[in-house]
């Protein structure tokens, strides 16, 4: 590979720069050192962590995931160790990296993500913050923050009240209208998006009669919401003008650079790692290969290129 | 970078009993020597069903000239096990590990006693392999006790015969050894062994190992039990297999059986 | 399999009564005479027959389908007849047959939907009508009817005005809040519930930078939306007294007997037609051998029996 | 009751050129025998990808003593091909047909043309086999005019130089027979055929069949062509292989490739 045909792979999210489109979608990366056996964290766009809240989490009694078509439903509960621990005794390792470090985080009201949001911008080392409105799983705040304009937007002012660094909305798709979302929460100063998070599933066990999961209701990722997320993406884009990060069932370099194509100024993996903890990484590479071999110089010249207007007739 | 994930071939695949299957997979020398108690996430190369690896239990392992032999030892549980049944010699298979911690040895212990239930003596077989090939003398040191609901779910005892001294089998309807609960076979003998000097490994089904916990009463015994949970990542990044555990201020903790086990003290599993 | 031994299958849906509970679904088993080489069309606990509209409609231009992971987008644009060719031409046929005949009915405007229902109650052989508020293809109407509880309130009330048969709402999956749409539906005077209808969701070419469906967005369905379908069926039976029909990735008898057991009273059975076009009476035979191997002497037994307390602990 | 779904075996599946590949199929004797232009879907037994099964016409067909055999010819197009290029001898298949309607034959008249384009040579080469078996005399009365690419895409000939006297090749770069799009070579032997005493066939890419639409003009003479479409029933069900065509007032119709085609007459067809 020469350097001279190298494609420029650098995007910027508004203030937020980023060496290359490709981060880890949070909770499927854990705090980063999990998968730095597997993937040079140096190499990524940037790393998402596990959702941080006020307070450490225990999470959900098991059982907390299984597998579905095509997916995985999980119930995890968001157990995290807190917003405190993760300054102290994971943030450190990642300031080695010469990394993004994006740290999602989770209230229970408005007071409690205000209260994440101002310790992690008081430190050094993190880079955006990534809003999750949109947790289906935990019974209180969750879903309700997310699926309401007008909340969503109320949640939006009160971090970017607390914080100098970038926000990021995280959708929840269990929405009638995400487009609307998108667009209070833009006018309520947001930064970014990222979406589409999970998308509320269930499933049971017909010998025992119960849940798979303890929790009954868990959320689906994985491939089989890929056109569900595509969807959303390209109908948000139309709608905002902050950049939008894709989020669901991304597994290779094909599916990444689809939902650049729609209009995502990045993309996140997140069950992928599961199956293949190098996921990201192969990801980015295949970016790179796909755009050399057809002559595209710099990645943002693929962004945004999808032609609506309908495709020839195949075949 | 650590290259973990590897594709292997099946060398053998073959019902051993009804519903049970040992499979034989060739690997590259890479592949690390796994620790006793160590896992795999094993899937099918190149499909997308199952979607998830499944985790199983390192059964042996043998270093080649140039590759490497490990055997699996697993029962049709679900949808997973019952497409990797269904493989032929020579399909290729993902396989990711050696993954996991893995059983604390005491060499200097005087009794080893192990209590299997049904497909529990995978990890433990490896684990008596381990022992007879690092500690001298083991073998008469070895108490196994091996239970199953009846004969046609004893597995694995070719192998630990080459390596046990004693053996007891229990079937819960007595077609073949003693017919008890393989946990009242140790109770009653429980005796025998003093607690300061004996370590028990335990793996089975979780009622086994309840009834167990009971039996060891309030950790006089040093107990280490396998546990299982459903998983997606196998590394600790998922949260998804968590068990409840005793922390050290003895609350109420989610512990990765991926990462933090699947070998945890007995005494601190929380059950249900 | 001895008389004596075979299971009960006959449900009631309130008026409705139906063999069994194995029904087609709408636009997956065309209007029953192509599937009929297949099926012997008298077992089957319903038809359901492609949705009908007050004028034939020519539907979306090509291409129309797309295979997703576990699953498939659709806009084809409610391709149909109309309702006065159906009646003329279809419907003769059907009536040959001692089975429950649905006529899914679709309209752009409350006229429409009333005078179709109109049409079809004034005829012999249709059982049931099925209204479609949610497809998701087109753009008038379609989508708006069934994501406002009003709205699809009112087009309840509407239709119930012009018929005596027994109405059944179809509700689509698109909306943050699918029990509410389920309870002001049902209080408008909806004799039943079917539910899902696909999820939204669109495909892309990245070489052609275009999407694989001219129509932009399609319907998702198949095994990929089950755990969606699952656990919206769970949240609207806990929510209705009305009989709910359970729609969603159902391609076998397992996945058939979890939305009983999760309350449905009966199932369609979609997408699963097109891999294997015996799926209805495959599916109805595997029903059949569950409860002989489990003792179950009617169907009615297994209904509703979830137990959502929480499963033991897995493993 | 129809029994029109088998599984087969596959005896044989080589690339025969790079990306295309000849398929032989083992198939019960209750499998019909094909009309020319019918097709079958094709999945993988037992796997759940691809999904939906995959419309592949039928290149051939055999009745042996107690079985049949069938052959298809295939492109590697995305990932449903892939897959099925994929597979070894003895992998089992699922195949769901005959399906669709086939090509109206007229033995009465005087010339037959043939016009393929790459893989479009498949439909075509089971009407000329056909042909030939049904009605005497008929290879000297049969034109095959095949064009593809280059050399590398032109496929099918050697059982077609078995059947027609009188093969065209054309291939965009000359790099075997004739360089010249196959819809020009015969339009430059257009007066060779009275318009009233041929019957035309063709099968390729659009633009093939759009040009010679164009070449043939206003329904002087009679052309059937097989189109294609993604589909997901097969079976006219779910309207989703649909393309445009006159209907019998001229208007716009959607008709399904798989029932009411794959065989249309040409100047029926509206292209976009
Ligand atoms: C560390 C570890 C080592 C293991 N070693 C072995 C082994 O050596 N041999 C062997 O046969 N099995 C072993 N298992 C269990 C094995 O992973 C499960 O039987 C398998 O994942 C079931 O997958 P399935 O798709 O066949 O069943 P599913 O359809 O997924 O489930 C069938 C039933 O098994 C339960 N189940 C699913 N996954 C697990 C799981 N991971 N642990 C426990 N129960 C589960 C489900 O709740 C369900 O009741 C091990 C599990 C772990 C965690
Ligand atoms: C009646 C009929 C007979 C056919 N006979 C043959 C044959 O004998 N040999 C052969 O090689 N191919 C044949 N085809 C085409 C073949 O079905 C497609 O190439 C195949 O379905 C592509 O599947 P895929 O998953 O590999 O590609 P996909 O990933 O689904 O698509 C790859 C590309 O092919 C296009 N495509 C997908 N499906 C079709 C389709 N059904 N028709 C046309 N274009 C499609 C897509 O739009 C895309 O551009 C036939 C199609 C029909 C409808
Ligand atoms: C096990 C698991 C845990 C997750 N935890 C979080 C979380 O803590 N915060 C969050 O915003 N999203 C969380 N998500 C959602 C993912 O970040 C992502 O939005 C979703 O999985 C869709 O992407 P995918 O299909 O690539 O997995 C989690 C997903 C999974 C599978
Ligand atoms: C090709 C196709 C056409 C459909 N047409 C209709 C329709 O006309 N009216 C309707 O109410 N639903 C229609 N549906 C939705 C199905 O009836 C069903 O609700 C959905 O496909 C989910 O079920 P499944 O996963 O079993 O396919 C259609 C679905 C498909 C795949
Ligand atoms: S399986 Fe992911 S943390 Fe254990
Ligand atoms: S593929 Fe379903 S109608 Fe043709």
């Amino acid at each position: 590979m020469k350097a001279k045909t190298f494609p420029q792979m650098a995007v910027q999210l508004g203030k937020l720069s980023l060496k290359n489109p490709v981060m880890t979608a949070s909770g499927t990366f854990g705090y980063g050192e999990e998968y730095a056996d597997y993937v040079d964290l140096n190499r990524l766009g940037a790393i998402v962590v596990k959702g941080l809240s006020l307070q450490p989490r225990l999470g959900n009694p098991p059982p907390r995931i299984m597998e579905t078509a095509g997916g995985m439903l999980n119930a995890i509960g968001l157990q995290n160790i807190g917003v405190d621990a993760f300054i102290e005794e994971k943030l450190p390792y990642l300031r080695q990296y010469d990394v993004a470090v994006i740290a999602n985080i989770y209230g229970e009201s408005y007071a409690e993500y205000q209260k994440v949001a101002k310790k992690l911008s008081a430190v050094k080392g993190v880079h955006a913050l990534e809003v999750n409105v949109s947790c289906p799983n935990v019974k209180k705040g969750g879903l309700s923050f997310g699926t309401d304009p007008k909340v969503a937007a109320m949640v939006t002012r009160k971090v970017k009240e607390e914080t100098d660094l970038p926000v990021i909305i995280k959708l929840t798709p269990n929405v009638t209208d995400i487009a609307a979302v998108a667009a209070a929460v833009e006018k309520a100063g947001a930064d970014a998006l990222s979406l589409i998070n999970t998308l509320t599933g269930m499933s049971v066990d017909l010998k025992s009669r119960k849940p798979h999961l303890k929790n009954i209701t868990g959320g689906l990722s994985g491939p089989a919401i890929k056109p569900v997320a595509l969807r959303m993406v390209w109908q948000v884009v139309k709608r905002v003008a902050i950049p939008v990060i894709g989020i669901g069932g991304i597994v290779n370099a094909v599916d990444a650079l689809e939902f650049l194509m729609v209009g995502a100024k990045a993309v996140q993996v997140g069950t992928a790692n599961f199956i293949n903890p190098y996921a990201t990484t192969d990801i980015l590479e295949g970016m790179q290969n796909y755009l050399q071999d057809n002559n595209i110089k710099d990645i943002n010249k693929l962004i945004g290129t999808f032609n609506a207007g309908g495709s020839s007739c195949s075949g | 970078m650590a290259k973990n994930i590897f594709i292997g071939e099946i060398l053998r695949n073959e019902e051993i009993r009804p519903n049970y299957f040992l499979m034989k997979v060739q690997l590259p020398d890479s592949f690390d020597e796994p620790r006793p108690g160590q896992f795999v996430m094993i899937r099918i190369a190149g499909l997308s069903e199952p979607f998830l690896g499944r985790p199983i239990s390192i059964y042996s392992y043998s270093l080649r000239k140039s590759f490497v032999e490990i055997e699996f030892l697993y029962r049709i549980a679900g949808k997973g096990t019952q497409i990797l049944a269904g493989l032929i010699k020579s399909s290729q298979v993902e396989v990711h590990g050696p993954l996991g911690g893995s059983y604390e040895v005491f060499p200097e212990k005087e009794n080893i006693v192990f209590i299997a239930g049904g497909i529990g003596v995978a990890p433990l077989s490896l684990l008596a392999q381990y022992l007879c090939k690092n500690v001298c003398l083991v073998p008469s040191r070895m108490n196994f006790y091996l239970g199953a609901q009846t004969a046609k779910e004893i597995v694995g005892l070719d192998k630990l015969t080459r390596l046990c001294y004693n053996i007891q089998i229990c079937t819960d309807d007595g077609s073949q050894g003693r017919k008890s609960l393989v946990t009242q076979a140790f109770a009653e003998d429980i005796k025998k062994y003093d607690p300061a000097n004996t370590a028990v490994y335990a793996c089975g089904p979780k009622g086994m190992m309840k009834a167990l916990a009971g039996i060891l009463g309030k950790g006089k015994f040093a107990c280490q039990v396998s546990l299982e949970e459903r998983m997606a990542c196998g590394t600790g990044a998922c949260m998804g297999c968590a068990v409840a555990v005793k922390d050290k201020q003895g609350d109420v903790a989610y512990k990765r059986v991926c990462s933090d086990g699947p070998v945890f003290n007995l005494a601190d599993v929380i059950w249900e």
